[in-house]
Parts: structure tokens; sequence; C-alpha cells
């Protein structure tokens, strides 16, 4: 499986790139998004294989905050402020 | 010599001394912020290569140690340095 | 993995965080460089795991995917809008006269030495033999250290005193941002998409917290990755638009923030007081008195990094200040009313 | 014949990443974007999982991979929505 594993790690490494390219390239602050949402799906893949290639059982729940964080940051992007300061 | 611990030390220097220009050359406040953030990265990816052994030997724990700590000051710190932005008191 | 494939991804992996770190630090406006900012903290979380560095992934996963964009996120929406496209760009790019040109090109040789410095010290120490006489030293005294994760060992045990005044740095951050007055607005209440989304992830975000601490003492995990975990549930909830997060009143806020320094502080002092060194725990009671100190510093940071992110004094309670005061009266009146009229009635 | 199903599941996926990552790369506007990168990367990490749990070396890791993948599928769905809604707001805006 480990031989496996490996190749997925590196398929996974290219559909970043990819991402990394949109992040890059835009052109809507909305688009990079996006991309950060794929390359954050992409690295809880990505730490879901490395657990088991490199024997670190714990990254497991690495990718277990990353995966219940992933809505942060696009929350964080769209969230609209109140209109008078906090009351 | 390992080959993994000499690219992760040499680049955590080379973002290093990208943060560091940053923070020193930009005008924005928000950017010098985040430029002294990605030096701090620098600084930990250093100190973890430092700690790396190899594949299959237990690292050095005392950088850990270091750096996780550090993660969390730095997020305090930043928070610090934004609370105290000029932006802010303008707005008050 | 062998190592012809994991070189490939260390250079793939190490080719996007340049790329990333320098897209951020170059990019024209503020709010891109944070998004790309973000998205190198994921990265990261990465980097720290191929390095077998899981206690600092775990850290990094919560606060550069959580606390840290939501943070920069939140201070950039306080800045003024500037409507002209091009006006941060004339601001950042200021190097029009030739002095302004030649301190850039100072600045940025300076930069490259200290680089190439460091870069070389750092090669000269890996072509020595392995620096490994604190690794020796950890492990050699782990089994009397109560805990059987050298990181939480070293944290808790063999440098209690670092961990102490860490705790302290932090506990002075938040009060300097307590002293600036009340936080930043918060967020408009969520539609019922993203409030359903925020009722389930805050649970499950308290319940990883509660794992963490827990597992910390003989896995990757302890006071620091689980104070980050809570922490990003008070950031849920915040950006959800509840604008206390059902954290306690203001006094017993600043209790929860002082109890990791205080606890930990008498912890040590007693041990004195017992005969043995400032923060020397009897191996007997390791385990238990780290676990204790933990979960007050897990508290103490998790509500120091909600108030940092929230970035001053939080609001009053939903009701305005004067409220409960008057209707406490009201209830004593009219708790008392029966009774006068009672007394009146017996007068009469 | 377990690992052949896994390895199945786990290559199927990985394809299902490229596959939303390339939309996300080629396609020519933010809503088809969205599109093809909420279908592909739920179904890329739902396959991946999958593989993954039929490895699993016992139940709480099986537990912690299905909390994740619909951890990513709640998160995904929740900030799909968010990022239009945000994108229709400010086309309306100006």
């Amino acid at each position: 499986m480990s031989e496996l594993y490996s190749l997925a790690v590196l398929g996974l490494m290219s559909s970043l790139f990819l991402g990394l390219l949109r992040v890059l390239r835009g052109p809507g602050a909305a688009d990079r998004m996006l991309a950060v949402q794929l390359i954050g799906t992409t690295g809880v893949g990505m730490l879901l294989l490395l657990g088991p290639l490199l024997g670190q059982r714990a990254l497991i729940d690495v990718a277990l905050i990353l995966a219940l964080l992933a809505a942060v940051a696009a929350i964080a992007f769209t969230g609209e402020p109140r209109e008078s300061r906090d009351d | 010599m390992l080959t993994a611990q000499v690219l992760y030390a040499l680049t955590g220097c080379l973002i290093m001394a990208l943060g560091l220009r940053t923070a020193l050359l930009h005008a924005s406040l928000l950017r010098r912020v985040v430029a002294i953030n990605v030096m701090g990265t620098g600084v930990f990816m250093i100190l973890l290569a430092i700690a790396y052994r190899g594949p299959g030997l237990a690292p050095d724990p005392v950088p850990h140690a270091l750096v996780l700590t550090g993660i969390v000051v730095a997020v305090s710190a930043t928070a610090l340095a934004l609370a105290l932005a000029p932006e802010r008191g303008t707005r008050r | 993995m062998n190592p012809v494939s994991l070189q490939l991804f260390d250079v793939l992996l190490l080719l996007s965080i340049v790329g990333l770190a320098w897209a951020s630090l170059a990019s024209p406006d503020d709010r891109r460089s944070v998004i790309l900012f973000m998205a190198l903290g994921l990265l990261l979380a990465l980097a720290w795991g191929r390095l077998l560095a899981p206690d600092v992934a775990l850290a990094e996963a919560a606060i550069g995917a959580g606390l840290s964009g939501a943070l920069l996120l939140a201070a950039l929406r306080e800045q003024p809008r500037r409507e002209a496209p091009g006006a941060t760009e004339a601001v950042a790019k200021r190097g029009s006269s030739p002095l302004q040109a030649m301190t850039q090109w100072v600045v940025t040789l300076l930069c490259a030495g200290l680089a190439g410095i460091l870069g070389w010290v750092l090669m000269h120490i890996f072509a020595g033999p392995p620096l490994d006489r604190l690794t020796q030293a950890v492990s050699a005294n782990l089994g009397v250290s109560g805990v059987s994760n050298p990181v939480t060992a070293v944290l808790l045990n063999f440098r209690g005193y670092d961990t102490l005044l860490e705790l302290a740095v932090l506990l002075t951050a938040v009060l300097g941002i307590l002293a600036l007055g009340p936080g930043r607005a918060g967020y408009q209440p969520a539609g019922p998409i993203f409030d359903a989304l925020a009722r389930s992830l805050a649970p499950l975000l308290i319940l990883v917290s509660a794992y963490l601490l827990w597992v910390g003492a003989h896995a990757p995990g302890g006071a620091f990755q689980a104070g980050a975990t809570l922490a990003a549930a008070g950031v849920v909830l915040r950006l959800a638009g509840r604008q206390r997060i059902g954290l306690p009143p203001e006094g017993a806020l600043r209790l929860v923030m002082a109890a990791g320094v205080g606890l930990f502080l008498a912890v040590g002092l007693s041990l004195l007081l017992l005969g043995r060194p400032f923060l020397g725990y009897p191996p007997a009671w390791a385990g238990a008195l780290i676990l204790v100190i933990e979960s007050a510093a897990m508290l103490s940071i998790a509500a120091t990094l909600v108030l940092a992110f929230i970035g001053g004094r939080l609001p009053a309670h939903g009701i305005p200040a004067a409220e409960p005061a008057t209707r406490r009266r009201e209830a004593i009146t009219t708790a008392a009313a029966p009774e006068r009229g009672g007394e009146e009635q017996s007068g009469c | 014949m377990i690992d052949v199903v896994s390895s199945l599941l786990i290559v199927a996926g990985v394809g299902f990443y490229l596959a939303g990552s390339i939309g996300l790369l080629r396609l020519p506007e933010l809503y088809a974007r969205l599109h093809a990168l909420t279908k592909a990367d739920n179904l890329g990490l739902g396959l991946l999982t999958a593989g993954l749990m039929l490895q699993s070396p016992d139940l709480l890791y099986a537990l912690k991979l299905l909390l994740i993948w619909l951890a990513v599928l709640a998160a995904s769905a929740t900030s799909a929505h968010l990022i239009a809604r945000h994108a229709r707001r400010r086309e309306k805006r100006p």
C-alpha cells in the first residue's frame, strides 16, 4: 500500500499546485477564497495519507482540526460587520 | 548530512529574509504584521529542521516545544499589534 | 515512503510555501496578502507534519487555519476603505526618489546577507556530529516526568520555567489589548445555513480540545493545542454573530485568564514549601500535577486567544447594564406587594 | 481483496481531486468554478477516506475519518454558499 500512498500524495500535490495557480491568478478575491478552500481540502487528504506513510498516527488529528476549521476562512471573509459597535 | 534537513533549513532562512525585508520596507502596517508573521514562520522552519533526525527517527522535542509556544505567542502578539493600529484609534 | 518520492514531495511543498510567502508579501493590496497568508498557514501545517512535529502541526492547524486568518481579516475590515484601487499601490511602491530606491537596495542586500550567513552557519552545524545532548537528556528522564509525550514533558516539566513565563507573556499581551478599550464590532447574526454549521462545529471543537488535552500526556496534544482549538470554537461562534459567545462576565473571565499562570505559580511555590526545587514535581505526582496545570493553562490560553480575536473588552451582556437592577427592584416590589397588602388588610 | 478495493477508491479519489482543481483552473467564471470545486473535492475526499477506512487500524481511527469527511462536506457546502452570496451581492452593489 505504501507505494500507492506515495503516488496518491504526489497526485494530491499536483492538485494543490493547480489550486495555487488559481490563488495567485485570482482574478477576484472570491476566486482566491475558493482556491484556499480547495487547498484546505487537499491538505486534509495529504495529511491522511502522510500519517501512515511517515508512521505518525497523530496526523489524523491535525487533519480533523483542519477539516473542522475548513469553513472559517470563507466565513471570516464573507462576514458582514454589525452596524453599531458591540452592544 | 540529511537532504531534507538542509532543504527545510535553507528555505526557512529564505522565508525569514523575505519577511524581514517586507517588514522593514512596506508602508502598510497590516502588511508589516503579515511580514513579521512570515518571518516567524521562517524561524520556526529552521528550528524544526534542526530538530529533524531523519525518517523513522524520533526528532528532538526541545525545539518542538519552543515552536509550539512560539506559534501561540506570535498570534497574541499579532493581535496586540492589530489592536494598536492607528485606524482603530481614529474610529473610536 | 521511498526516498525519491519523499524528496520530490519536499521540493514541491517548499516551492509552494516560498511562492505563497513571496506572493503574500508582494501582493498589491492587503486583502489579497491576507488571503494568501491564510493559504500559507495550511501548507505550513503539512510541512510541520512532514518534519515529524505533529504537536506543532496541531497548533498550526488550529491557529493558522482558524485564528490568525480570521484575526487579520477582522483587522482589515476596520481599515478605512480606500476607494481608488490604485491608492494602496501608490503607497506600497514608494521607491520613487533615488534615496528611497537606495534604501530599498541596502535593506534587500542586508536581508540577503543575513539569510546567507544564517544558512552558512546552519550548514556548518549539520555537517558536524548531531547535537543530541538535549534529546538524550529528555529521553533518559522521560520516565520520571509523569508523561510519555516528550514535548509535553519538556513544556510542563523539564522547561516548566519557560512555559510559565510564556503564559505570562500571553497574559501581558491580552492585558494590553484589554487596556485599549472595547473590542471590534461583532458580526451580523449568521443565516440559517452557517448558523446550523456553527451549532454543530462549536461542540465538536470543544470535544476535540478536551481530547487533545487528555491525550497530550502520551501522544501529540497538550494545553497549547487544546487551548488553540477551544479558542477556534469561540471564533466560530463569534463569526456566527454571537456577541459574547457564552463567555463568563468580566470578573470571572479575568480570573480564567490568570488561572494558568496562577495555578502554575501556586504549584511551584507549594513545592518550594515542601522542600523541593521550584516546579520540581515529585515523580509520583508529576502526571496528576501536569494534568491540573494543563487544564488551567488550556482555559487561560483559550480565553486569551478569543479576547485577542475580539481585540478588546467584551460587550456587556445582551441586556443594557441598567436593566438587571431595575428588574430586580421590580421583582422585589412585586414579591413584597401581597405581603404588604395583607398587612394593610389586617390593619383595617 | 480489501487492498484492491481501497486502492481503487484512493485512486478514484485522487482523480476527483485532480478533476476538481483542473476545473477550478480552466472554467471561465466564478460560479462554474464553484460548481466544479464543491462536487469534486467532496467526492475526492469521500472516496479517499473510504479507501483509508478499509485500512484503518481501529474503530476510533475509522470514526475520525468519517468525522473528517462529514466536517469537510458541511464546511464546503457552507463556504460555497457564502462565497456565492458574497459575490452576488458585490455584483449588485456598484
